[in-house]
């Protein structure tokens, strides 16, 4: 069976998307990502909204009729990044919202 | 705090464009972050024809490519702007510029800003 | 690829007031006269569809502009993204190109698409 | 081409779901759920996070790697619930985030 909701890794190589040229640092960060199944009965650490408990037994229910809830980042953390801006400068600046820090269903 | 791993709460800050970003020029920066997260400090500089320009130092949020780095060492040949980070309070007062590695070397060369 | 113009490739700062964009191809539900409203960036894009060149255009907020309105080599589907933040509606006039087709790479005798 | 991330109808009917013995009322409301694609660029109307968009780059880059994001209620409202409790009193509360007001990537 598919897993259930859960964070899984995924490594962000800035170098390789060709950001090398903007971004001084860090070339590279774990931002993870969620993956897995929103099934009944959604358990606690999964942080259902009301809309989501109801939505997942529906589907449960008839599943031709509604989709699944969908596993999603439910927190998320900042990050650090220096980098150069169109005018040259050296910009410090922290990113909100690039590391996955928890997933629910939603 | 975690046995042997350095806390890092104060760092040195330096900031060139102080005037355009209304910010201080130097001084010491609280490092805050969230739990469970761990803090470093940061320093990037400039090498102007052989004179060291300090573009900015301050706290860098939770990083694994700062951890365990007691010494702040940049470790890329020739970058346009040097950068390196660490973790252990006011670790990037002294910065270094060591493309083999962080063992004092008569390739590396080491800065340190006088404390504001 | 992505470009912005309006002489800014990373936005130093879209001071905080909203801007006008032609949209096409998927606008907000409350869109009236493919018009967008956003704080951030108005864009058009060419990608590749069915080997036929298609344009889109809309809004692109603040928050990540500078991270979509930025050039990418790697994407799996041609495509090329430009934005522009100087006046209301000024993605109507853009006009992105394809990126160059990948040469096939050429491999022991085979050719790998 | 599937749609894009949007707002879909979704009728609850709370009497077909067998919790007339409960409710009181209403029993049946609109909640609406998302759903849709969410390809790159991500439209600001669909309010991705740093983390959704740096997802969805590396997707459109690399689909084998990572999922793209997924599209998810982004606002939600309370609606009021009159109901019989299992002391049998008659308790009025207003129950959050049960109706989809917006959707977006994640």
């Amino acid at each position: 069976p598919r897993q259930r909701c859960h964070r899984k890794h995924l490594h962000v190589n800035f170098k390789e998307m060709g950001w090398d040229d903007w971004i001084i640092a860090p070339l590279e960060y774990d931002a993870f990502h969620c993956s897995g199944t929103c099934d009944f009965p959604i358990r606690s650490h999964l942080e259902p909204t009301n809309h989501a408990i109801i939505q997942t037994l529906i589907n449960s229910m008839d599943p031709k009729s509604t989709p699944p809830t969908c596993c999603v980042p439910t927190r998320l953390s900042p990050i650090s990044i220096l980098y150069i801006d169109s005018a040259n400068n050296v910009v410090y600046k922290q990113y909100e919202d690039m590391v996955v820090e928890s997933c629910g269903c939603r | 705090a975690i046995l042997g791993r350095s806390e890092t709460q104060k760092c040195v800050y330096y900031n060139s464009s102080f005037e355009k970003d209304g910010t201080n020029r130097s001084g010491i920066e609280p490092c805050y972050g969230e739990k469970g997260k761990r803090r470093h400090c940061y320093a990037t500089w400039k090498n102007v024809s052989g004179n060291i320009e300090i573009v900015k130092q301050g706290c860098w949020l939770d990083d694994m490519n700062c951890y365990d780095s007691n010494e702040c060492v940049e470790k890329k040949e020739s970058p346009d702007v040097f950068f390196c980070c660490c973790e252990g309070n006011l670790c990037n007062e002294r910065f270094m510029h060591g493309p083999d590695g962080p063992q004092q070397n008569d390739h590396s060369t080491a800065y340190t800003t006088s404390n504001p | 690829s992505g470009k912005e113009t309006s002489g800014s490739i990373a936005p130093a700062s879209a001071s905080h007031r909203f801007l006008w964009c032609y949209c096409s191809h998927h606008c907000p539900d409350d869109s009236t006269n493919n018009t967008c409203r956003t704080d951030g960036y108005c864009f058009t894009m060419v990608e590749e569809e069915g080997g036929v060149p298609v344009l889109t255009a809309g809004c692109l907020g603040l928050v990540g502009s500078e991270f979509q309105c930025r050039d990418i080599g790697g994407f799996r589907q041609r495509k090329s993204l430009e934005c522009c933040t100087d006046e209301d509606f000024c993605n109507r006039n853009l006009r992105p190109t394809l990126p160059p087709l990948q040469p096939p790479l050429y491999v022991d005798g085979k050719i790998h698409h």
